[in-house]
């Protein structure tokens, strides 16, 4: 066990190398960060300084492996957003904000409505798929496959454009927009909004896993030993069904983690995605690494979890080193 | 044993009566299936209308979608301008027909999600394929790099590369290409590896094929069609995330329209004109739909045990334990 | 009140905190991002000026500065405030208020209040609460720049630097509580403010509320949406119609009025290095013919008045009421091109682009698309659209080459009512945003800025007019702000500076 | 009957057959490698005209056997030589010439037909991988010919795979192979997936095409029944070895080996009173052990009742009985006559 | 995938269970009263019909089948793939899918009790507790999810509301009864862990773990080696000698049923062609189907000259021919055949037949 977790830690790390590499080689592509840093009223003078300071001026592999060491320490240099009033400050306080902090503090926003949708994708989508599993070709299954279907089809940021007006302008039940002060009121919109995909396509997932699994023979078996059919779809089937619902839960949550980028815009909600939107629309280049790391961690960690919970729901897998 | 068997081979007489006749279903149930199933008889038949109203946008649009005229802005459907044009779907914040937008924007969504679809998959379905075929080192190295880059949330890995090389049309489809074909991959990987041991490839070897013969001619048809449901299925996932790049401010650029700049950009009069953002939005969400239904359908049909099902008008909501309720014939 | 869930807000609750559903996000809330609201929204609540311009009156009245003196081209004496406490409890005198002064000012720190120029300040101070403010050249706008920026907390500089531009210590009447990033910043109403005693302290002696909330909410339909459902006591920036159907609701009204914003749209030229073609001056009255500035303000530029063929109006230092505002001609404009087209301009492979910066104004791509619509209409052949405010900032901070025909839709805002900043940062050589250049200008300019008074403005209408027949940057509009403003507000002063502090703010009772 | 074989020389040669695949244990997540010895130093000749019946225990190596003899996987070691030229040393591009010689009809008439494929396209591929065999002017002809030949009409070409019922599909699996006019034929359980009724009417066509075209063919089955009616040697495999072959009537009425014997006395017989087929049954315990961890030795000893010491240090060569040329593979070797004393 | 110790440990030691926990078993399993009337069959099922609705028409997989079973006999149904054994098996527990499926007919008698139309609940509680099933594909047949140990014990449970504890140990208890060595370690292991003829093992101590009335094993070696098979055939016809239980063994393999069955009903498109005692229909089979499978089939004794196949193909389910089904086949057919479906006649007391000619049969088989 804990030889697999190294063994897939150590995946995950060159992943992570590769993943961090490609953002080093296109990160040098789109201009020099110095004049971005500095704006229109930097002198010459002060453009090299910084891109000494910067470290501009080394040869690109040296530059390249600073970068890689700097990420190892943690250090992802300063944002050219926050504290940009204070660049270029003389003297020893001459720093701006460290971005890697600047991208935690917004982790716990992201994480809780990502899993919040998550949570609330599950809540409606496995029931849903089972109850049409249990009657194929039905009503019931015609319209969880047609609301699926729709949950998958629909643009995100008009979604929660919608919802707004409706939720929030014409009913008056929940709040627009915001953080509140993490109030779960807050949260339910955008979360809502992020789960439209996942209730979707886990729907459809839970449904054809769970047929798939009503037909094997096992199900038959329970069935002539007595078992009713509840039992069957909730005692028997779900925990094999399970395995393809955990990769794709894995898969969604990742995808929540993005699809945050829009709805976190659109409900002003304080996650890395707003961060990431606006760190691209002003070509903050630490900021936007510092995110895309903190990012690719976190769906490294997802998918690490997905894999172990492998062995609890598949005994077939046995992760024995 | 009486000497004259009946029939020398059992086909000519016995079985084809049956066998002929189950044909005759088999030939036209696919028909059939769709003209008893309404919904993707709609979703097809509003696929068709958008395709070709799109391919022949030029035709039908009633205004050139890029004629603007300011004076004539925010007008709402079914509305007359001043010169006593009809809008049927109204105007744009620039005064431009939203039907006539809709119709041009549409062709660019659709082509976009299309030649995405098309670049990702061929990529995809190549590399999947040798993988799958050839097994060994490089199928281990691809699968590595597929397993990497499908752990990359693709939006966030678009968005970098659309910030690094700019918007517009080819870098979206160029982006779609780099960042969909794994799906492929997998599926063609899988699919390829299960017909590499399957009978009739080694009956194909047996009677000397070479490779690339087997290649194309054997396993490529027989992977048509999961490969084609998943692609109808990227082709609706497409068009969406065009709409949240174009969002994002990376997608398609202007003088382009797609349907996913149009609400991007109509949002900001969601007060006042509505059909701005509803319209495009429902179109969209209408589109995907449809392929997705379409997919589905697809994918129920090409699944022998599922087919019946929706070929069914009545269905019934009895459930194994009461099948002993059934009727009880006397005879 | 009645909703449990939302945080709705209702005018009983305006006493007790004000939520503004702000465009954006600040980039800091260091003291010298006072200068601009659009920037760092409300941020005058915590952090006062020495000067400032009356929002009532316009003209420049003193905050932390009782009174002042200009004693020559160079100097201003000011007498500061005594009494006056930081939120940390250090006390403002004169010491303070010099080093803050050269603290936002020096070059070198390349704050980006670097962007209204002029020449170097420095700043000692000459008694416990006196203090001279000097520049190395003649600054006729010096008082005016003394406007622009926040006095904080020294000791909090010395202290932790970094702090100073992230949780801000003023000595306004409100204290600054957190900053949510993504969400919010907010601030409280702080007893030890001066204003409670000063009888001479701006706006009212009684800040209205108990809180201050700053919501950041980047799309206007969800800022409408806040106002309609009472979230937000402000929303600023509100679509036209949202702001016209304010009038049927009576919950919330819609308050306009002109600001120091204007837009204009700026043409590159080949005197500054761009594409040669863009020198025939057919093609440049071409494009100009091209536009109709009067039904861009009547139709799509939501909230704005028609500038008059200059950038500055009346009341602006340099206004020449003598320019006629750029006809509309699209005949003739097609006419020129054909001309130019007939001496073998190659008209349609200008690579012309006519572009905006995303974010800032409303209704900008709209605005965009129109005129790129229109000047294609007569025969350019123009890209149009939008671009991420570092895209677009970086173009025009960079001097073009000659493969360039860039045409910019922009905003400025002109704080100081002066057309000096206007003209040296588009027409001084030496400028990084320069579109057009000219030694014998250049020259002018430089003179004129050193004067004042009539003279100043006489030689600012006089480059005005020289600049007016080159075609190089057709002004647009003098922009209006909006807001929808919650019936709880019956009235509120924001003049051209569009402030949003609560002092000026009178609840409805 | 078929005759006997007339030409002494074998038209099959094989000698030390080895055949390892390297497969990855520890399902999914980690994995590590470990060769699977599926065929082991298996040695056997195949006369012209010969049938050589394959049985043995799933799992026993049996299809693995085939496909290497077909060269569809490759052989770890040793020889195969079919008259004369040795395959395993043959580079792919005289192999692909050489396959036509050597075909094979598979067991699941469901999957070793493209499905996709049109049956006269099926037949008439390898004529077009090479043209020369027959003339394309020709093909149609052919194809029905062959379908005629192997009880199919001229008219079912047009028709694809899953138009077929499963006996009919074997039929034209043999027309395939037929196709190219083969030697050798090598059938991996040709009739185990048929219903029983249609069963016999393949094996007859197996049978009769035999008799007509002079083939040999390796017939695979674990239908111990049929091999015993079709085939004229028989080779036992036990976990990828041969442990015993001979002429299938010596083999089935007194074989030497106690799995031959066991195997043979499981084969239920209706013909046999029900009381003394449970007497004279040999019952084995447990199950074939896995091939990726062989028992040391004799492979049979972990079932067998007569193992001793000696069987788990000693591997038993295979030992050829002069005159009869059976042959098996045990240190205990005694034949016992299973099927006799029936009434 | 196998763990390699599932066959060392199987291989060590011997497939009878010994004695002693033969006869605790005995003990644990409370005796049932028996109130089945006098003459009444222990089961009897008459003209049960099944159709499915497919998208190529309705298929006719059982079209009207009677049976009988008494108590501690072996009923064979013998048929070929497709006649519509299994779903016999199937209606006769309540357990054919519906939709598709369609049940009818006029009864299935357990002890007198119909099941034909009973409720779910009433049918569950027959299900297991005094019917249960062995089904051919053992190792599907075992939810992967779930050690052995707790499948056998579910039956406790669920028809018992025994305990979790004391379920475990008397699922124990079933998993030694059916031979398989260390059964506490083997009670915690998952299906993957056991080969195919011991996990048919786990399923029969599955199925007798409440001591049910009847038994119905639906194939239960054709999936497995011949050896093996002998194994699991050996240990049924035990169980059953030690139980008493009715057992109902359907298979396509004449062979395997001749060792076993007391009494054989050969099924042909789903309809009973021909049934009686297991001699009658060797040794004098009087329809031509069952006498052409006797001949069609090797024996392992001799090289048979020539096999006699039966011409052509089992018929399509979907479209049956008129009269009787085996018509198109049959060497013996008359026009009448073609027209109307013979119905069973009697040929002896313990022998009947649905062929009008089946008098012209010769016997040489
Ligand atoms: N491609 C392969 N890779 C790895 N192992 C394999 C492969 N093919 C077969 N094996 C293993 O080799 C052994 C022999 O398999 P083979 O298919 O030859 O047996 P068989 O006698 O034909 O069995 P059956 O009667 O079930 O067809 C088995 O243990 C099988 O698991
Ligand atoms: N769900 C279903 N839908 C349609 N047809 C079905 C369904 N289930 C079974 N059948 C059909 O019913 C017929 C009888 O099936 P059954 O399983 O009883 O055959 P069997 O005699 O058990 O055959 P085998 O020996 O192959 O197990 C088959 O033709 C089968 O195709
Ligand atoms: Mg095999
Ligand atoms: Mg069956
Ligand atoms: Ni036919």
């Amino acid at each position: 066990m804990a030889q697999y977790i190294l063994k897939r830690s150590v995946q995950s790390l060159i992943l992570l190398f590769v993943i961090m590499s490609a953002v080093f080689v296109g990160g040098r592509q789109i201009g020099d960060p110095a004049s971005l840093m500095l704006g229109g009223q930097a002198t010459e003078e002060q453009v090299r300084q910084l891109r000494r300071s910067l470290g501009l001026e080394a040869p690109l592999w040296e530059q390249y492996v600073g970068f890689l060491t700097n990420i190892i320490r943690g250090d992802f240099g300063e944002s050219m957003r926050y504290g940009y009033a204070h660049t270029m400050t003389t003297g020893p306080e001459a720093q701006g904000q460290a971005v890697l902090p600047l991208v935690l503090e917004r982790l716990p926003a992201t994480l809780s409505l990502a899993f919040l949708a998550i949570l609330l994708a599950v809540a409606i989508a496995v029931p849903l798929g089972c109850f049409a599993a249990m009657r194929p070709g039905s009503a019931i299954d015609r319209a969880v496959t047609v609301v699926s279907l729709a949950g998958v089809s629909l643009v995100q940021f008009w979604l929660g454009l919608m919802l707004i007006l409706i939720f929030a302008v014409q009913l008056g039940w929940l709040p627009t927009s915001g953080y509140g002060s993490g109030g779960l009121a807050y949260a339910i919109l955008p979360a809502l909004t992020l789960a439209a995909r996942p209730i979707g396509r886990l729907a459809q997932i839970v449904r054809s896993s769970m047929l798939d699994e009503l037909s094997k023979p096992y199900i038959a078996a329970a069935r002539a030993k007595g078992a009713s059919e509840m039992r069957l779809v909730f005692g028997h089937g779900l925990k094999n069904a399970a395995i393809p619902i955990m990769t794709m839960l894995g898969d969604e949550l990742a995808n929540v983690m993005t699809g945050a980028i829009v709805v976190e815009v659109v409900f002003g909600w304080p996650g890395i995605g707003a961060l990431v939107v606006s760190a691209l629309s002003i070509r903050d280049l630490p900021l936007i690494e510092a995110s895309i790391f903190v990012i690719a961690i976190m769906v490294i960690l997802i998918n690490l979890a997905v894999d172990l919970s492998y062995k609890y729901l598949n005994p077939k897998v046995r992760l024995h080193a | 044993m009486p000497g004259a068997d009946p029939q020398e081979n059992g086909h000519d007489t016995a079985a084809p009566s049956g066998e002929e006749r189950l044909e005759r279903v088999r030939a036209s149930h696919f028909v059939a299936a769709l003209v008893r199933d309404p919904i993707t008889l709609i979703s097809l038949s509003w696929l068709v209308l958008v395709v070709v109203t799109g391919l022949g946008a030029a035709f039908f649009a009633p205004y050139d979608a890029a004629d603007q005229d300011i004076a004539r802005r925010l007008l709402p459907p079914l509305t007359h301008n001043p010169d006593g044009g009809f809008h049927l779907l109204g105007t744009d914040q620039n005064g431009r027909d939203v039907l006539s937008m809709l119709l041009f924007g549409g062709r660019v969504s659709v082509t976009v999600a299309l030649l995405g679809t098309l670049a990702s998959g061929l990529l995809g379905v190549t590399i999947g394929l040798l993988a799958g075929y050839y097994g060994g080192r490089f199928d281990a190295v691809v699968m590595r790099i597929v397993d990497g880059m499908m752990s990359i949330p693709s939006l966030l890995l678009a968005l970098f590369v659309l910030f690094i090389i700019g918007g517009g049309f080819l870098n979206v489809v160029l982006v779609f290409a780099l960042l969909r074909w794994m799906i492929y991959a997998r599926i063609a990987r899988a699919q390829a590896l299960s017909y590499r041991e399957s009978a009739f490839v080694d009956a194909a070897h047996a009677i000397g094929a070479p490779t690339p013969r087997i290649l194309v001619r054997h396993l490529l048809p027989n992977m048509a069609s999961p490969l084609l449901v998943l692609a109808t299925l990227e082709v609706s996932y497409l068009i969406l995330t065009e709409a949240s790049l174009s969002f994002l401010g990376f997608g398609i650029q202007r003088p382009l329209s797609s349907w996913g700049l149009m609400i991007t950009q109509g949002r900001d009069y969601i007060g006042e004109a509505w059909w701005l953002v509803t319209i495009p939005g429902l179109i969209i969400f209408f589109t995907a739909l449809g392929l997705n239904l379409l997919s589905s359908w697809a994918r129920t049909m090409a699944d022998p045990a599922q087919r019946w099902r929706w070929m069914k008008n009545k269905p019934s909501s009895r459930t194994a334990d009461s099948a002993g309720t059934a009727t009880r014939s006397t005879s | 009140a009645g909703c449990a869930l939302g945080g709705h807000a209702s005018p009983e609750d305006l006493g007790a905190e004000l939520v503004v559903a702000a465009n954006m996000e600040p980039q800091d809330l260091a003291a010298q991002g006072a200068y601009k609201e659009v920037n760092a929204v409300g941020l005058r609540n915590v952090v006062e000026t020495l000067l400032q311009i009356s929002p009532e009156t316009g003209e420049i009245e003193g905050v932390l500065a009782e009174s002042w003196e200009v004693v020559d081209s160079h100097t201003v004496r000011l007498k500061i405030r005594e009494g006056v406490t930081f939120h940390d409890g250090t006390a403002l005198d004169a010491e303070t208020a010099a080093y803050m002064t050269e603290f936002v000012w020096d070059k070198d720190n390349n704050f980006t209040i670097q962007e209204y120029g002029g020449p170097q300040i420095s700043a000692r101070a000459i008694g416990d609460y006196e203090m001279e403010v000097t520049t190395d050249e003649p600054d006729p706008t010096l008082l005016h720049r003394l406007t622009l920026h926040g006095i904080t907390s020294r000791k909090q500089i010395e202290e932790d630097a970094s702090a100073h531009s992230q949780e801000p210590i003023g000595t306004g009447p409100y204290r600054f509580v957190e900053w949510q990033r993504g969400s919010y910043w907010s601030a409280e109403r702080w007893d030890g403010w001066w204003g409670y005693e000063a009888d001479d302290a701006p706006g009212t002696t009684e800040p209205p509320f108990e809180r201050l909330r700053f919501e950041f909410r980047p799309e206007e339909g969800v800022r409408t949406a806040m106002a309609k459902s009472g979230e937000a006591h402000i929303a600023m920036f509100p679509a036209a119609a949202d702001c016209n159907e304010a009038e049927h609701v009576n919950t919330y009204t819609c308050l306009a009025g002109p600001s120091d914003t204007y837009l204009y749209a700026r043409l590159d030229h080949p005197s500054a290095g761009a594409d040669p073609r863009l020198g025939d001056k057919r093609i440049r009255e071409a494009f100009f013919l091209s536009i109709d500035a009067q039904s861009l303000n009547e139709h799509v530029i939501e909230f704005g008045t028609p500038l008059q063929g200059q950038l500055s109006w009346d009341g602006v230092t340099g206004f020449n009421p003598e320019l006629d505002p750029y006809p509309y001609d699209p005949d003739r404009a097609a006419g020129l091109l054909g001309e130019a087209e007939s001496d073998g301009v190659d008209v349609a492979g200008i690579p012309l682009e006519v572009r905006g910066r995303t974010g800032a104004t409303p209704g900008i791509g709209s605005i965009v698309e129109a005129i790129g619509g229109m000047v294609n209409d007569t025969g350019f052949n123009a890209q149009f659209g939008l671009q991420e405010p570092a895209v677009a900032n970086e173009i025009i901070n960079t001097k073009p080459t000659q493969d360039r025909a860039y045409v910019q839709v922009h905003v400025r805002q002109n704080p100081f009512q002066d057309l000096g900043l206007v003209l040296e940062s588009n027409y001084y050589c030496a400028s990084r945003a320069v579109v057009w250049c000219d030694d014998g200008f250049d020259a002018e300019l430089e003179n004129a800025l050193t004067l004042s008074g009539t003279e100043r403005a006489a030689a600012f209408e006089q480059l005005a007019a020289d600049i007016h027949g080159e075609y190089v940057i057709y002004p647009l509009s003098q922009l209006e702000r909006s807001y929808l403003v919650n019936d709880g507000i019956a009235d509120w002063e924001f003049g051209l500076g569009h402030r949003l502090q609560a002092i000026y703010m009178t609840p409805a009772s | 009957m078929p005759d006997n074989p007339m030409d002494d020389a074998p038209v099959l040669r094989v000698r030390n057959l080895v055949t390892e695949y390297t497969v990855r244990t520890g399902a999914g997540l980690i994995q590590r490698r470990k060769p699977l010895r599926a065929v082991d130093d298996v040695s056997f000749d195949l006369g012209r005209g010969e049938t050589l019946g394959l049985v043995g225990e799933s799992g026993c190596g049996k299809s693995s056997l085939a496909k290497t003899l077909l060269r569809l996987v490759p052989a770890s070691s040793g020889s195969i030589t079919f008259e004369g030229t040795s395959l395993t040393d043959l580079s792919h591009k005289r192999m692909r010439s050489l396959r036509r010689d050597i075909q094979v009809i598979f067991q699941d008439p469901f999957t070793s037909l493209n499905p996709r494929m049109k049956v006269s396209r099926i037949i008439s591929e390898p004529w077009e991988i090479f043209p020369d065999t027959v003339p394309a002017d020709r093909r149609e002809e052919r194809v029905s010919e062959l379908l005629h030949q192997v009880g199919l009409n001229a008219g079912d070409k047009d028709r694809f795979p899953h138009q077929f019922s499963g006996g009919q599909r074997q039929r034209i699996g043999i027309a395939r192979a037929l196709a190219v006019e083969p030697k050798l034929i090598v059938c991996d359980e040709p009739v185990s997936a048929l219903d029983v009724s249609v069963q016999a009417q393949v094996v007859n066509l197996l049978q009769d095409i035999q008799k007509r075209l002079g083939l040999s063919y390796v017939f695979i089955s674990h239908d111990l029944s049929v091999v015993r009616h079709i085939a004229d040697r028989v080779a036992v495999m036990y976990l990828g070895k041969i442990v015993e072959i001979g002429d299938v009537d010596q083999v089935y009425d007194a074989p030497f080996h106690p799995y031959t014997q066991a195997l043979i006395s499981a084969v239920p017989d209706s013909e046999r009173g029900r009381e003394e087929s449970t007497a004279r049954r040999i019952i084995l315990e447990g199950d074939v052990p896995s091939p990726l961890d062989p028992p040391s030795g004799c492979r049979f000893r972990t079932r067998c009742w007569k193992a001793v010491e000696r069987c788990a240090v000693e591997q038993p060569e295979l030992r050829v009985r002069p005159r009869t040329g059976h042959a098996s593979a045990c240190h205990f070797a005694e034949p016992a006559p299973i099927l006799k004393g029936a009434r | 995938m196998d763990s390699t110790d599932t066959h060392s440990s199987a291989a060590a030691t011997g497939r009878t269970p010994s004695a002693d926990s033969a006869s605790a078993v005995e003990t644990v399993a409370r005796p049932k009263p028996r109130h089945a009337k006098r003459n009444e069959p222990l089961l009897r099922v008459d003209g049960l019909r099944v159709r499915f609705q497919s998208p190529f028409g309705t298929v006719n997989a059982v079209n009207g089948v009677d049976l009988t079973l008494n108590p501690g006999e072996t009923l064979g149904i013998l048929g070929e793939s497709g006649s519509g054994k299994s779903i016999t098996a199937q209606a006769i527990m309540g357990l054919v899918p519906s939709p598709p499926g369609e049940v009818s007919g006029n009864g299935v008698y357990f002890k007198g009790q119909n099941l034909l139309g009973a409720s779910g609940r009433k049918l569950r509680r027959v299900r297991g507790k005094e019917i249960a099933m062995v089904f051919q594909d053992s190792i599907s047949s075992l939810n992967p999810g779930f050690t052995v140990g707790r499948q056998i014990a579910e039956m406790f449970r669920l028809h018992e509301g025994a305990s979790r504890r004391e379920s475990l140990r008397r699922a124990v208890e079933m998993i030694e009864r059916v031979g398989i060595p260390s059964p506490e370690v083997r009670a915690g292991h998952y299906p993957h862990q056991f080969s195919g003829g011991m996990s048919q093992r786990i399923m029969i101590a599955t199925a007798l773990a409440l001591r049910p009335a009847v038994v119905i094993a639906d194939e239960p070696t054709t999936a497995l080696d011949v050896t093996v098979q002998a194994q699991i055939m050996a240990l049924l016809k035990q169980l059953q000698e030690e139980t008493g239980m009715g057992l109902i063994l359907i298979t396509h393999d004449l062979h395997v049923l001749a060792e076993v069955a007391d009494r054989v009903t050969v099924m042909y498109a789903g309809r009973v062609v021909e049934t009686g005692t297991l001699r009658e229909i060797y040794d004098r089979p009087r329809h031509p189907y069952t006498a052409g499978l006797m001949r069609c089939v090797p024996g392992i004794r001799r090289k048979e000259g020539s096999l006699q196949p039966i011409a052509g193909q089992p018929p399509v389910l979907t479209h049956i021919p008129n009269g009787c089904a085996f018509h198109p086949r049959c060497p013996l057919r008359v026009d009448e055949c073609t027209h109307s479906v013979p119905r069973l006649r009697t040929v002896s007391s313990e022998h009947s037949t649905a062929c009008i000619r089946h008098e012209e049969i010769d016997n040489a088989g």
